[in-house]
């Protein structure tokens, strides 16, 4: 984990991109630091608002010295008051932001095939993966889904990432019909590991795929978090140790990227029994 | 005259620390996190995470919601243990230069002398607080804080256990009809100050599911939207027991809060909820609030301590 | 389903009244100001504002502040007394269609029996409320709502004195270890419903002047702040009590809102503070709680009342 | 009193004016209904907002059908939050509005010699007065001040409202050094009729030199109103009725204009013994 900064970003472009918002900050000290798969808080509101807890969003790019000195990207969806507030923002507002934050996705050493699966706006945090991926020789295939065209986040730009990108809706609307998940299983012979990014419904179902045929799954999970660094406890899920002790563990520090095969899906929301410190 | 001129320090019992401003347990995990933001010595001291005998899962989450201007968590009092902490965390922050005051939290009165014994050996603690807004398993799982005979118990199996090596802070519940008659029976078992106030109990239910949002049912309120209620607790105990010093705590997000509950009678400031938002509160409201004091005229945040009394 | 063929009525004792939206004590005046904006009779009833024996001057001002989401209150229960509440206000709230729930407010049991016995004889009255949340001048002054004794008096001498022409609501405080108790005596005692919750007990203080800000120093906390205590409070006496009705409020300023307190076990729901934000709010919220209710499913509202406290 | 209206009201122009903002607002309702010395009371803050109760403004100008349809001008000076809030809206944001809100200023049958006394931005609501008094034929004259220049509002257009306007300020940076009290001494003698709008100071000294000669005086108080409507019991002061009986009246519906005379200034902020239901 990278050490976090709190500061005051610069609204640089808000740009409506489908269902999506696509925000550009200034943010020199976080973009220096950002790796794939961290995220920011961003505390939302006015000085009166009674907003008191900061919002997370996946990092979606992050750019060293451009016109605008360093930058980052986010793709936002706009599905509470909070979110409301933050897609309102035009250039030169100023907003508060900490990061870069969690873990980020582990990038393997050798020239590995890589399968990156992405739901709704959890696509967005998988772009620079492929970056990072495609430097170091990997073959990059993409799945992108969403209920409908307009929730599809693949931008043109995104498709340099990789070098395959095939999109899927649930209404036929844009790509095939059909789910992220339902191409998974003929492509397992071909994958060495797998990313995926967008709502615990898919993580689990791709984690259980990936779990019949033993191939890494890192799993970008989305839990509410009150504080994003580490200090409330309230972000945790079970997950399962190196020992194969299950904890309750933080997923603003010690995730949000879990290999999905330690993470008690079927958990989530209980404190499963034999966990470490659990009821007796 | 400059800031740096202004005595700052916040006396509890027989410790003073240099700055008024902690961090408030449950609020702060045991200081790392923060500490990538702030220097830990620059505050007054980092109060820790109500540690327990052994290590404790917590509860099943949901753990939280966003409310007016405040929230609620369900945490459970997830943590290492207290050997686990006095083996890895206290040391930790003695070396970072912290000044730490151990927050216990137990079931049973037992519980509570156990876990102080093991405080009062180690070194580099400053004060133990004890968070006895816990479930008293051994009576029918109320509140110590809510009961005055068990609020007692606890203050005074605690003082047999550390004696007067360690100031002791009671942690107490808004949750009561008279808190200063709480503040009284734990003064009078040997608690050298108080801590308030604690989150309030509440509920948020989920209005699509129709069911409560945390999956304890309820949650502790905190933040900006029980301010008022901590300064009228804060007023009432001091107005009752002016001698005894309060770490204040509850909603605040600015200096200004601070001095609010210094004027209504605390020694000193807690910021809990606060650094959620902002990670850096702590050290950017003891700025705040020096600046204030100064530009009140006192010499000493002392003298401001309980000021509102006077009129 | 369209909306008007919910059945959206609210039944407290023998009383059914057609819609579920109440205004709050002490929010609403007697009706008259609120009547330019809306029709009274839209609502389910006008609660009005507690009414003592004599005629009240109230508290000196500055008697509120605005706090984070919410605000604090002392007016003192300023008001025309009963006889001329009974003479000008009941009439025109009834020549209005309006229907009325009396608020009463005493300072000694007898107080209270003899304001009973005085609403009992009027016309045009649906329910009486009794709000016991007033200091007790015959006990040193100890808020009736904050003793089970105390609260159990008033309702029995309020009883006696109306018997059953009259549903009595016994109105409650949160500033308790625990409102269930509370709840559970007044029931006894012979109240047919109980209102909850009353303000919380808080404090301002003005960090320039270095006093309380208010004139009483102390105030009531109402508003959205406290929604999660309200919610808290209701669910726990519904769980206790499921029979007893309960009139529910606290920082209910939108549809949802009230749906989450009948979901908690709210037959009908008061609104207040949300009233001095938009003169509209009562008649709005009962219209957004219908959609709501309409939505999930309901065929009639009663069937989502504490709908919660099923899984 | 007139029956106040809610209405969303759309900000037609917001300009900067000394220290104050002069907003207008497009308000058909609410300026059809506007009489000299009402006001509105206007919701701040967005859907979030902690603040939850209204801002009370005296009407400046109430305007019947121009291009905008009837407008209400109002004028702010940025206090705390609300009114910051309230400054920064820009023209066609909404605002929500209740009004019009109070008595107003009893206007004279016969042709009267009226001063009108206004301090910082309480001269704004004696403007539309003037008008009045005008139109029958009285002659008004108008004493404005405040600490600084900036903090004066009298705008050029406003002098068509009066036969002479005199500007005070405490420090001399704009017309005679002193205060709008200063002068009034020496005209009470050709004064009718006084009409004050400013600070509680202000009002009461101006209240006691008119009493001195028995010259009825209208003061606009500013009292802090939960509710502005009438329903809340916030906003009351200590006044006199004609039975010469004093009893805490709310100067959101009986007032804000009170009889100079019948209001008990030494005793605001406290409940005068003998007031009726007051302490035993
Ligand atoms: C690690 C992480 C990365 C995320 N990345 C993105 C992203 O790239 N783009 C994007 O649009 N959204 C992302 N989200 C979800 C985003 O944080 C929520 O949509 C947002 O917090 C909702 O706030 P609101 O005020 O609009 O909604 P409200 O429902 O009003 O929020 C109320 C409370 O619930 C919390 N909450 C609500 N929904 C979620 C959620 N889905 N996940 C976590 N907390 C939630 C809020 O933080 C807030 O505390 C991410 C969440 C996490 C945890
Ligand atoms: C009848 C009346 C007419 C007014 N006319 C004008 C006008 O024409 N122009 C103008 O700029 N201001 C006017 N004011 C004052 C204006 O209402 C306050 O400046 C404003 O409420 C401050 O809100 P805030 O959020 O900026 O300040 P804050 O201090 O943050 O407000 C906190 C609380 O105190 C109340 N409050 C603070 N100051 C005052 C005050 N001076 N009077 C009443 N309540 C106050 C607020 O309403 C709010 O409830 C008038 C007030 C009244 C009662
Ligand atoms: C997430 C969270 C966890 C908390 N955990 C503890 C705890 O372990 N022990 C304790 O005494 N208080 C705990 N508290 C209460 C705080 O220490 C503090 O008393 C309360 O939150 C009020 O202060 P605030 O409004 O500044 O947060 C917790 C509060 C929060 C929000
Ligand atoms: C200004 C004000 C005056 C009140 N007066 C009374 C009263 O006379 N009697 C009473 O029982 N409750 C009174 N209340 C309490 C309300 O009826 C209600 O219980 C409380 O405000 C919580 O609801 P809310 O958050 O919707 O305002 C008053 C509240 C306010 C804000
Ligand atoms: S969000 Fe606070 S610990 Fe993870
Ligand atoms: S402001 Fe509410 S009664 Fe006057």
């Amino acid at each position: 984990m990278t050490t976090p900064v709190q500061t005051q970003c610069e609204v640089i472009s808000n740009k409506r991109v489908g269902a999506y918002h696509h925000i550009t900050l200034s943010a020199d000290k976080i973009s220096e630091r950002a790796k794939p798969g961290n995220f920011i808080g961003i505390s939302v509101g006015d000085e009166k608002s009674s907003m008191l807890l900061r919002r997370s969003f996946a990092i979606y790019q992050a750019s060293g010295r451009g016109p605008f000195g360093g930058t980052i990207e986010i793709i936002v969806s706009a599905n509470g008051a909070g979110t409301r507030w933050l897609v309102n923002r035009a250039p030169h507002d100023k907003i508060d932001v900490v990061g870069p934050l969690g873990n980020s996705f582990g990038i393997p050493v050798e020239p590995v095939r890589a399968l990156l699966i992405g739901g709704g706006y959890g696509s967005a945090a998988l772009f620079s993966l492929g970056d990072a991926l495609r430097q170091r020789n990997c073959r990059v295939e993409m799945i992108v889904g969403a209920a409908t065209a307009e929730k599809v986040f693949a931008p043109v730009e995104g498709k340099r990432s990789v070098h395959s990108l095939s999109i899927f809706t649930e209404d036929g609307s844009m790509g095939t019909q059909g789910r992220v998940t339902d191409p998974i299983a003929s492509l397992l012979d071909n994958t060495d590991i797998i990313y995926s990014c967008g709502p615990m419904g898919m993580l689990q179902a791709i984690s259980k795929l990936a779990a019949t045929k033993e191939i890494p799954c890192q799993s970008a999970v989305e839990e509410s978090m009150a504080c994003g660094i580490g200090i409330c406890m309230t972000c945790v899920l079970p997950v399962i140790g190196d020992d194969g002790q299950t904890r309750m563990v933080r997923s603003c520090t010690e995730g949000p990227i879990f290999e999905g095969s330690r993470v008690r899906w079927d958990d989530i929301g209980t404190v499963p029994s034999g966990t470490y410190g659990g009821p007796k | 005259m400059s800031i740096n001129q202004i005595d700052q320090s916040a006396k509890f019992g027989s410790v003073t620390f240099p700055f008024p401003i902690f961090t408030a347990s449950g609020c702060a995990a045991n200081g790392k996190e923060l500490s990538q933001f702030f220097k830990l010595s620059e505050i007054g001291a980092v109060v820790t995470k109500s540690v327990m005998s052994n290590p404790r899962s917590g509860r099943a989450t949901p753990r939280m919601a966003e409310t007016a201007s405040g929230m609620l968590n369900a945490i459970g009092l997830q943590g290492p243990g207290i050997d686990s902490f006095l083996e890895h965390d206290l040391p930790w922050l003695h070396a970072e230069g912290a000044r730490t005051i151990v927050s216990i939290a137990g079931e049973s009165v037992e519980e509570f002398a156990a876990l102080a014994r093991k405080v009062r050996q180690a070194p580099g603690v400053s004060a133990i607080e004890v968070n006895i807004s816990c479930p008293n398993v051994e009576n029918r799982g109320l509140v110590f804080a809510c009961d005055p005979v068990s609020a007692r118990n606890v203050i005074e199996a605690v003082k047999r256990s550390v004696g007067n090596t360690l100031p002791i802070i009671a942690k107490l519940s808004p949750d009561v009809t008279d808190i200063s008659i709480i503040a009284r029976e734990v003064h009078d078992a040997g608690a050298d100050a108080v801590a308030m106030i604690n989150t309030l109990l509440g509920m948020v239910i989920d209005t699509k599911k129709m069911r409560p949002l945390l999956a304890n049912k309820t949650g502790g309120l905190s933040g900006p939207a029980i301010r008022p209620v901590a300064v009228r607790a804060i007023y009432q105990v001091h107005a009752a027991l002016p001698k005894l010093p309060i770490l204040g705590m509850g909603g605040v997000m600015s200096g200004e809060d601070a001095f609010e509950l210094i004027l209504a009678g605390a020694s000193g400031v807690s910021v809990g909820t606060a650094s959620f938002n902002d990670p850096n509160a702590a050290p950017r409201i003891q700025r705040e609030l020096l600046e204030i004091v100064e530009q009140r005229g006192f010499n000493a945040l002392s003298e401001a301590v309980g000021y509102a009394h006077r009129v």
